[in-house]
């Protein structure tokens, strides 16, 4: 008999046991949805997935009459965007702040409790402040992203340049590295792995802020459509709209795991999946 | 021009003394073999020269100047446990050497710039014997290979000052001597300052123009870690005479003459296999 | 002062009394009245109804569509000065309460009550409680978000709610509702309106002319009883995220003043200092008018014909008719 | 000249550069308060310092009309205990089910897809069925903190336990360890700062769910003051209220460094700060 | 009883062969000592032992049976890179050995068990000469004690087989001297069989009882991986005899007995410098 942490299934099994939980959670909820039928059968809460089928096939293919776009691409391209200018300057501001926090002692002293404050502030009991500061157009929408993942990146980037063991940094500079050089070959490259790994742990957090911004003020995008249904409490749409978003999100994180596996195959090597 | 001074320093953590008052005068150019057992500081003495670490008393002189307190290409260093950079592959390791010091903004190089230090960084790579593995990442090395490649990397510099930490720990016999004549010319040539670290008394003997042993003076068997090594002997490898018997804390009686022998022996052994 | 303005914005947000701006915007009725006056006017839909007036309050808009209660709470008493260019409806039903257990507002006596606390829907309970001889201590109240009122409603925890259409709507479908209590049993009290920055009219009576001419030449298409009207409102009600059936049944339960001079009329009763004070009272006994407020007069308002109500060198609040008058008189 | 990345501030001047940021950040905030009141001299949305403070010295000292309690206190009592309880939970679920994923491969294959996909769902859009499913009451606070920060746990963890050297786990094996005993001598203690670290940065997702959550429902807590008078835009209260929320955060994110440092003290060795 | 026996072993990665049919029979209580070059895939080797590698061709049993896939307590482990517990101190370390054994659901003992492991930690701590440093973290430990360490820990256990990577590299000759003399008697008394890689020619001859040779038989300078390595030396080192010269891939014409002289010398020389 081997020991539990050494027995790997095949490839085979890995793709059936990963199918199994899906499958039980589908079955519970059609279960669930059929018990509450019977007893109303004009329940809202848990539509057959026949009937969320055909509302959402409804909004991905007829034109909406007043505007004549297809709804849900309407909404997944305005609420996309948003997310990826969103993610991509909370990357960027994580990259560099992070990168100084890690590298500079002095940077550090003086900004490392900023941040940490920082981050502890709920934006969402800020927001008033931040449309004022911002306005309500899409800018306001791509901040609230930046400033909801924005300090997590950046704290944990500081956190794994710190962890770069210091003969590293000490080898650079006998190599004649300057501490420019240092963060531009020896901090960045091994800092990227990491940030890419943080920033699909962000993905599910952007995607929150992204939809708690849109069900404030926007015209258009997959936060502002559940909240418009979510009076009428439209489950019909709303847990459509969430799978929808969920898989956007999967996809985006395997996209981001086989970005980084692929671009920086030496942080992956001891990698015992 | 790169002598080495060091008065009276000590290093001590917390309460543990690990170095204590320990001078010397190191000549510029000189290969200074460092023995001593285990834990007993060496690694902490390279890493005060090296200016990664700052003595607790006591001041280190580089050329008469006080020794610049952080590490520079002035200094170049082989740590006991390899450093090499893990995100690049062999060749880029020793690249990287090259790049820091031609390109100080993007430290990376371009077109013929780059031809020619790849060059360089190949001749490098398989002088150390690493040519067939030049494009693997440094996980994917043996531990002999990553000190290898960690050998090539300082060597690249040609520093003023090479610092060694047991370099050739890991080697086989026949690879050893490899790197024994892969560095000995380029010493001689770059009249370089050596300090090596090194267990092998053979090596110590058969490479250094002069030989320290690092050791604890006196040791409270209640609390072993009161008192700290310092230097027990320092030999001229240079001069031919008698050489002492080094047996750490408990030097012996037997003759210096039959020892120095026998480790003539040991050298010429590693010599004469390895040829 | 300020010199005149061009460009005015306002905000709007989705409820059945304030759809027309919807309609309006899209139709180019806006721009089609904007051009009249040589001004732009953007409209701009926003979804969370509090957030809205907190913009306009801020100063980020020069218009937005409020109930009386939250004009008098939020941007008078936050010192800007807001004139209630249109009186757009008051609510005949559309906010109600309903329970699961109580069939009176008696019954509602030691029930946990769930609504937007500080909202017209803590307005009606406390105007229903007082029908019944109750007071708000008498009850124990949850606030609650009014995006998961419904679904609140469906959990076993909760036995009754205050809320307003569309919600009510669905609340009242669900198995074993009651309703108690609405708003048709306190006509006129709650008003839905288009409230703008007094001084910003006052230096462009152009923009209080412009939307008043929008807002009426809207009204009427809707009110058409005929196709056009059917569509219309059938878009309004695709709008709000529902259909013409839902729209049409959350219009019936509305007091639409589809004519300027229906809204004149209201706007000059004597119904309506009377309806403000009890507002004030609610307000200030919640805390809604401030800090500072040490009365319910804190906060003065004005009412056309030269009535006032509360602290004369405060009016912060403005009743005013003359720009529906001249709809009605068809001067525009 | 040093290097800059060798410059370390003394204490002194460490202290005075973690000041500053702070200093200028209240500077910029009353020279606009001061300016917006020149214009309203009933402004709300910036007040000035002065109010804001006796505002909160009234809601802290003087007992509700209502209630006939201190609302700050009330407010914050039980904010502090559905927070706690969350994050606990969450903590027990990040440990449990992390350590699972990251040493059995078997579990690993059936469960980190569904982990992952769990993690991307927005909770906030699926309240309508955590309110069916665990009532309105303080239960469905405390879950959606829960969900809202469990997953990233859960995730961050199976990654540090991968993480483990597999020489490590081999040693264990060779030293006669059961998976069972690895798991709680080698992998558990060598995960636990990491979970620490990870707990950190999620005390701040965990008040923005704790918030939420206070906004939709609630008699009472942090969350629920600042959406209550968010209706009448009092910044007088909400400021005060996020500051105090930041101070809570930040000091338990102190007290879980000092403990992580204090507990597992052969994780920080190396730090270089 | 612990035999092994090796039957055509091939490992590759990816393209590269690293070893090539390696056939070889352990007797059990033998002591193995494996030189080679390095890289030349004694690490692997060790590993595929273990069980913590699986060759890609080939078999391999203990006594007969499979080699069990995966390391168990039967065979312990001292890795080049040293792997000790970085989260429990120097006696931490040694008292896990006997906590996992002693206590299945826990792995922590209490009481009169705790104080009876404690002792028996602590003479093995003594005795690897790091009784002054039993309470540090291995992170403030110098490489030679680090490596001393993972020697009591693999110790401790007394396993049917131990695997020693060059468990002695990094330790000046005093301190080896010291640990052979703490192996050997272990060796003896339990029947263990060793393997020990080592890059000390002397050591590889003072411990064995065998000695065998790791080295690429052929080497294709176009394609260097093309081929791997396998046994082309294999000493019984208990009988009298003479030694052939070992230079790996490149076997010299060197008299045998000249070269086994000075190895012997070599061996002396620990000895005699370090009682
Ligand atoms: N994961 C890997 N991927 C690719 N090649 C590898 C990998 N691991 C080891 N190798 C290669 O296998 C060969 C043998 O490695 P091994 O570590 O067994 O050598 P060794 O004989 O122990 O050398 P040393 O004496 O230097 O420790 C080396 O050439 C190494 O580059
Ligand atoms: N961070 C630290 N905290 C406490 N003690 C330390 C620390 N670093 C090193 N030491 C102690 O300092 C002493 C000297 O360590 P050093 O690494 O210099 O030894 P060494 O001579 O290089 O030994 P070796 O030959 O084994 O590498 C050792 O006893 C070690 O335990
Ligand atoms: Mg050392
Ligand atoms: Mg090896």
């Amino acid at each position: 008999m081997r020991r539990a942490m050494n027995i790997v299934p095949g490839p085979g099994a890995r793709v059936l046991l990963a199918m199994l939980p899906f499958a039980l959670l589908v079955f519970i909820y059609i279960l669930g949805s059929a018990e509450r039928r019977a007893v109303n059968p004009d329940d809202k809460l848990l539509p057959p997935i026949s009937e969320m089928a055909s509302t959402i096939t409804r909004m991905a293919t007829e034109p909406d009459r007043r505007t004549g776009t297809l709804v849900l691409w309407a909404d997944t391209g305005a609420s996309l965007q948003r997310l990826g200018l969103g993610l991509g300057f909370a990357t960027l501001t994580g990259l560099v702040i992070g990168l100084a926090l890690g590298m500079l002692p002095l940077v550090r002293a003086g900004f490392a409790p900023l941040v940490a404050v920082l981050s502890m502030i709920p934006p969402m009991a800020l927001l008033p402040i931040l449309f004022i500061v911002f306005g309500l157009g899409e800018l306001s929408k791509v901040v609230l992203i930046v400033i909801g993942i924005a300090p997590f990146l950046v704290r944990d980037l500081a956190m794994s340049v710190g962890a770069i063991p210091i003969e590293q940094m000490v080898k650079a500079q006998t190599l004649g590295a300057s501490t420019w050089q240092t963060v531009l070959r020896v901090a960045l490259p091994q800092a990227m792995p990491r940030l890419l790994e943080a920033l699909r742990l962000s993905i599910g957090p952007a995607f929150l802020f992204l939809i708690s911004a849109e069900a404030i003020a926007a015209e258009n995008g997959l936060g502002y459509r559940i909240f418009l249904v979510r009076r009428y409490l439209a489950m019909d749409v709303i847990i459509p709209y969430v799978a929808w978003i969920t898989l956007l999100a999967y996809v985006l994180d395997l996209a981001l795991a086989k970005i980084a596996r692929g671009a920086f195959p030496w942080a992956y090597v001891g990698e015992r999946r | 021009m790169s002598a080495i001074k060091v008065r009276d320093v000590w290093v001590e953590y917390g309460d543990q003394i690990v170095l204590e008052s320990v001078n010397i005068d190191i000549a510029s150019g000189a290969f200074v073999s460092v023995v001593g057992p285990s834990g007993c500081g060496k690694s902490t003495f390279l890493r005060m020269v090296l200016g990664q670490d700052r003595p607790t008393r006591g001041t280190l002189t580089l050329d008469g100047a006080p020794l610049p307190a952080e590490p520079g290409p002035d200094r170049g260093v082989v740590f006991q446990r390899y450093s090499v950079f893990p995100h690049l592959t062999v060749l880029g390791n020793v690249l990287a050497s090259y790049e820091f010091a031609e390109s100080p903004f993007l430290a990376k190089l371009f077109g013929a710039r780059r031809r020619s230090a790849l060059e360089k960084a190949k001749l490098l790579v398989d002088g150390v014997g690493l040519g067939p593995h030049a494009n693997k990442y440094p996980s994917a090395l043996s531990g002999g290979q990553q000190q290898r490649l960690a050998i090539a990397q300082a060597l690249a510099k040609e520093p003023k000052v090479l610092l060694l930490d047991e370099p050739f720990g890991a080697l086989d016999p026949g690879t050893r001597t490899q790197m024994h004549q892969l560095i000995k010319p380029l010493w001689r040539e770059h009249g370089m300052t050596v300090i090596m670290v090194t267990h092998d008394l053979k090596e110590a003997f058969g490479l250094g123009t002069r030989l320290i042993a690092l050791d604890k003076k006196r040791i409270d068997p209640q609390e072993p870690n009161r008192f700290g090594a310092h230097i027990t002997y320092d030999l001229d490898l240079t001069r031919d005479g008698p050489v002492p018997v080094l047996g750490f804390s408990r030097p012996l009686d037997g003759g210096p003459s039959a020892t120095s022998s026998s480790v003539r022996d040991g050298a010429d052994l590693s010599a004469r296999s390895n040829p | 002062e300020a010199a005149p303005k061009k460009d005015f914005n306002i905000a709007w947000t989705i409820y059945v009394g304030w759809m027309p701006w919807a309609y309006a915007a899209d139709a180019g009725i806006v721009k089609k009245w904007a051009d009249k006056y040589g001004i732009t006017i953007d409209v701009t839909q926003i979804n969370d109804y509090v957030e809205s007036i907190n913009q306009y309050t801020a100063g980020k808009f020069d218009g937005v569509t409020l109930t009386n209660m939250d004009a008098l709470t939020i941007p008078a008493a936050g010192g800007v000065d807001t004139t209630a260019v249109i009186i757009g409806d008051f609510s005949n039903g559309n906010d109600g309460i309903v329970s699961k257990t109580a069939k009176t507002p008696a019954e509602l006596k030691g029930q946990s009550i769930n609504l937007v606390e500080l909202s017209v829907s803590h307005y009606l309970l406390a105007r229903a409680l007082e029908t019944a001889g109750l007071a708000e201590k008498d009850v124990k109240v949850v606030n609650t978000s009014d995006a998961d009122m419904v679904a609140a409603f469906k959990s076993a925890d909760v036995t009754t709610v205050v809320t307003w259409n569309p919600l009510l709507a669905e609340v009242e479908a669900e198995p074993g509702a009651n309703k108690v209590f609405n708003s048709s049993q306190i006509p006129g009290e709650i008003i839905d309106m288009l409230g703008v920055n007094s001084e910003t009219l006052k230096d462009n009576p152009d923009f209080g002319k412009a939307l008043v001419g929008i807002w009426y030449e809207t009204l009427a298409l809707i009110a058409d009883p005929g196709e056009k009207g059917k569509e219309v409102r059938a878009e309004l009600g695709k709008l709000s995220g529902t259909d013409l059936a839902g729209y049409d049944a959350q219009l019936a339960a509305t007091k639409m003043f589809f004519t300027p001079a229906e809204a004149v009329a209201f706007t000059k009763s004597a119904a309506l200092p009377k309806t403000m004070d009890l507002v004030s009272s609610f307000s200030f006994e919640h805390g809604l008018l401030g800090d500072g407020a040490k009365s319910k007069d804190a906060v003065g308002m004005a009412f056309p014909g030269g009535v006032t109500l509360g602290s004369p060198d405060n009016v912060k609040l403005r009743f005013d008719d003359s720009f529906m008058a001249m709809a009605a008189d068809g001067k525009l």
